[in-house]
């Protein structure tokens, strides 16, 4: 084989690399730079625009803390309930098969769909004195308007599905063959959900939980119908927001982006890692 | 000692039906079957993790249909071992123990039995398909039941994991006496390891006998075909001869009555030129086809347009430098040609 | 095998069924039970609630009318932008693989966790005259607070997530090998989008439109930040309630409800089904 | 044709090196090798998916390395045909057609070659294995490649349709000169394809040759034990006796400096009596282990502490009533003993 032949035709040379800035590839890195820039720039300049006077002063608000304690208050508590109901629910959608379940994993995902003033409307119609629910809350003493309860209430309608599909998935990726070797073994129902299910999809259940809790926390137009007081940090933001203006609003939403930012982190954390160790 | 009654379970796609079992005490019991056969379910109903349509399960004469898994001390070896993997190699072992203390109290013995004394404090994952199989093994037996199930356990081993495994069953089972019944797709496992063996397809056992009588007398095509008697023909049985076509074969005599006749590729023997006279078949024919299997091949030759299926070695094709298309003869001897009863009588026979 | 000997054995009869009226079953039922009512009581009520006359009121005030056409004009906007951008982000992030992926998926998850007004306050900060980019957007004489473009703006931001990983997820269930098999033919990579890919994909993407656009309708903390004139449908519910109490802001958010009803089936229809017809 | 030179593609966890190979026009070759020898790989470099590391790549003469795949006209075929889900049976074949009109302007010839000609307005999925494999053949083959490239075509058919595929493709090469690269883990599909191959092991070729050459005379112990010489043994080489141990092999006389043997398995016979004497090799060991392979068996003899393997029917195996334990004869020919070169010595070989 002969080199001078082939090295003499006019073609282009190895590594003029013109897979590599194909117009394809630069248009698709374009677009997905703005999309990064779009979603980073504002967070980037809200954390980093207030100075360490602003931030010490929100922190030192007893107004502020106590909006971000109860918006914490809440959401761990819609996350419980979520937690509570949610596994068993979620435990029936991974392993029982029958027919409509996809109409029902679809009513699970509608609190994502339905606008968020609609969903504090709604939970204070049901409430309300003219509806039969609302009366048997009112003779046991259970009130929505402008209550801590009511405030969960439409916080656990919100985060549900986000905790439901995490531990949905989480279930599903248990092997259904482990539960039934440990019933073979003599291990009640209950045991093996918890010696066998449970510590196996515990890291979905912690995503859950986060998911579930960081879409309470961000929560603002359902809450504002159901109750402006006792108030949680995003009421609080959009107090400030039109009682004084941008300016002063912006100290607590940074403090909430911090909130948010941990949870964020716990998050990325939790996450079930490829490579499958526990 | 495991009996299934008239067991059915309808589900939507698939149905097992009919379903008559009987696995004496201490015996080494196979289902065999093509993928999809339901062997399966039908573990799965015995263990109490599917529910039963119709019929009944008993063991050692109790009668379980009723009862949740937990409460039937069935143990069962799955071909994926199926350990946990949240818990080391001990606490695998003694998971069964706390909900039954009274049996076994001792684990020693049988980890020492199963060679796994230095492995306790491993990690699941960190195991070798063979020793991961040992593990499953004893996690069943330490619960001491009255009955193991495997679901095909060799079939996910390396070759070589797979003769120990093999033969640990084996003797585990000469041992200890426990009834085993096992979920196969290959016979030479059946052979291996059961006395009896029930041949399952779409839902439906076929034939329920002793290995040998099984391979060496299927009752149905679909066993027959099951057990490589891959040349099946619908024949007219007169005396010793059995005519198919215009082709008249002899063959033993057997009682019974028959209408088909069936015979292995590997009892067909293959030559270009004729055989000396015998006792033999010898037939003449065209040579349409040869399937590389690796190590042998298929050989397809076609007899006044009957196709006949033989296998020979590749070794001994390229000796005598056969090739498609050429006049070939073939030897059958008389005592490899099985009689069958026809299609339409088999259907009236009774399993169980 | 004699029957008598077995039968008469002490053991529950057959059909018994203890297995299906086990109390962990029981209990997984009841948590089921419940979720459903709470997520579907409230829905269905409010649905069925409103008299006819009621209806035809709402649907017959102009106001109302504006509202919800400004809503689905804006998110239908949204849902466009999200297209034009998301997709070719999306499949790169379906087809290539980099170091820091993971990261970059959980950046485009943020929108999901931030509080809706912080969302806007991010966005005013931004467009503020302070900043840099709200100076490069007065000299364009781009106008964020108050007017369709910021609408438009904080509805993109919380609805990409949506669009972008139900297009990735899409691109992901398009074999590679049909694109390299279509550039051997040939192919540019665009004809390979164009005429493999996408047609392919298309159900995906169908299914992140509705998904982007249901999320960008339902917004309601970050618009009422960004802009409370021109009013979408969520903004006049609050409004409507704060103003008027709650039986006169229901209509309203029925005729929102039913908007989303419509979107969530379409969603039904389009999402792809598992035989994998396409 | 095509020439490789010097190739290098390096991946996390992976990298393909010193890959150099030619396949001459119109020549059929096969690139051999086990799962994960990264066959594909190198394959997916030729068209121009996978970015190259170091070295170059030529079609025809032509200089490719840089060229994006869609300028390189190299067909390519995999083994999961992949055609177009949402195009018929017509589009598919003419899906390249646009982009090079000027060849090929009439596809009648071409589609009634490979029998399409009543599938042209079915849907993908509604076609059988094989007539996919015919579909995707007809869509590489309807542009005109100057080169083809074949992804292990043949492993997803089921058998009867391999045999049509493997059949149409050797036709087609022989009628249309086209050069064939193809890849396959298969020795026989090499050996009925290809004229000459490669075997590739870990990201490397082992050895380039005629496939004759590479069967009869491997050079590296991973070649030997591909081509199936399972026994492979360290020796002493003394004129025409290759010393095993404390063993003396007669063999014949090859040239070359060889410090080791392989022999295989079905060239070694066994038996319980003596053989009588004649040329070959005689030995008696003792039977270790007989491995059911369904119509055969591998059997494992120690002799004097080497383990040999041979390979029997089980035919054979039953007939002489050989089990485990027993003390055996072997019988090797001296033609069947190939002799090696040692260890040491073959990464000093230059491939290509």
């Amino acid at each position: 084989m002969s080199k001078t032949t082939d090295d003499a035709l006019p073609l282009p040379s190895p590594g003029s690399g013109c897979c590599r800035v194909d117009p394809f590839l630069g248009i698709a890195l374009a677009a997905s730079a703005i999309i990064m820039a779009f979603i980073l720039l504002p967070l980037v300049e809200m954390v980093v625009q207030p100075s360490v006077d602003d931030l010490r002063e929100t922190w030192s608000d007893p107004d502020v803390i106590r909006a971000i304690g109860m918006s914490l208050y809440t959401s761990g508590t819609a996350a419980l309930i979520a937690f509570v109901f949610g596994t068993p629910f979620a435990y029936l959608m991974a392993r029982k098969q029958f027919p409509g379940k996809r109409l029902v994993e679809s009513v699970v995902d509608l609190p994502i769909m339905i606008p968020h003033p609609v969903v504090g409307i709604a939970l204070l119609s049901m409430a309300g004195r003219h509806h039969w629910f609302g009366r048997i809350l009112n003779q046991l003493n259970i009130q929505i308007m402008g209550t801590v309860t009511g405030i969960v209430c439409v916080l656990t309608f919100v985060g549900l599905p986000f905790y439901i599909n995490a531990v949905k998935t989480g279930f599903e990726a248990v092997p259904a063959r482990l539960e039934t070797v440990s019933r073979s073994l003599g291990a009640s129902p209950w045991s093996t959900f918890f010696r066998i299910t449970l510590p196996l999809a515990w890291r979905s259940m912690l995503v859950g939980l986060i998911m579930c809790m960081a879409r309470a926390v961000s929560e603002f137009g359902a809450v504002v119908i159901v109750a402006y007081h006792p108030m949680v940090a995003p009421v609080m933001i959009y107090e400030r927001f039109t009682a004084y203006g941008l300016k002063y609003s912006q100290p607590v939403a940074v403090g909430l982006i911090m909130v948010c930012l941990v949870l964020f982190l716990l998050l990325r954390w939790a996450s079930p890692r490829k490579d499958g160790t526990a | 000692m495991i009996r299934v009654e008239d067991l059915a379970i309808v589900l939507p796609g698939f149905a097992l039906e009919d379903i008559n079992l009987q696995v004496d005490p201490g015996e080494a019991f196979a289902l065999l079957g093509p993928t999809g056969a339901g062997k399966t379910l039908l573990l799965e109903a015995i263990i109490g993790v599917v529910p039963v349509t119709r019929g009944r399960i008993f063991i050692d004469g109790c009668n379980l249909t009723g009862l949740p898994p937990e409460r039937r001390r069935i143990g069962i070896l799955y071909q994926d071992h199926a350990l946990f993997p949240h818990l080391d190699v001990a606490e695998n072992i003694a998971y069964g123990q706390r909900y039954c203390t009274s049996v076994l109290p001792d684990l020693g013995p049988l980890i020492e039995r199963l060679g796994l004394q230095r492995l306790l404090k491993r990690r699941i994952h960190s195991l070798s398909g063979g020793e991961k199989q040992r593990v499953a093994l004893a996690r069943s037996l330490a619960v001491a039941p009255s009955v193991l199930l495997l679901d095909e356990p060799l079939t996910a081993l390396d070759p070589n994991f797979r003769e120990d495994i093999r033969g640990l069953l084996k003797t585990l089972h000469q041992d200890t006496g426990i009834t085993l019944l096992m979920v196969t797709h290959d016979f030479a496992e059946a052979h291996f390891m059961a006395q009896r063996t029930a041949v399952m397809n779409r839902g439906r056992i076929e034939q329920v006998g002793p290995v040998d009588a099984i391979f060496d007398r299927p009752e149905t095509p679909f066993v027959a075909d099951f057990v490589g008697m891959k040349n099946f023909f619908p024949a007219v049985i007169e005396g010793h001869d059995a005519i198919i076509g215009n082709m008249r074969l002899r063959c033993t005599s057997q009682d019974g009555d028959f209408h088909a006749v069936a015979i292995r590729p590997e009892n067909i023997r293959v030559r270009k030129g004729p055989f000396d006279g015998g006792t033999e078949n010898y037939l003449e024919g065209k040579l349409k086809r040869i399937l590389n299997r690796g190590f042998y091949a298929d050989v397809r030759v076609d007899v006044d347009g009957i196709p006949f299926r033989a296998i020979d070695t590749r070794r001994h094709l390229n000796r005598t430098a056969l090739a498609e298309g050429d006049t070939v003869h073939l030897a059958i001897a008389p005592e490899d040609i099985h009689l069958m009863r026809g299609l339409r009588q088999q259907r009236q026979r009774l399993i169980g």
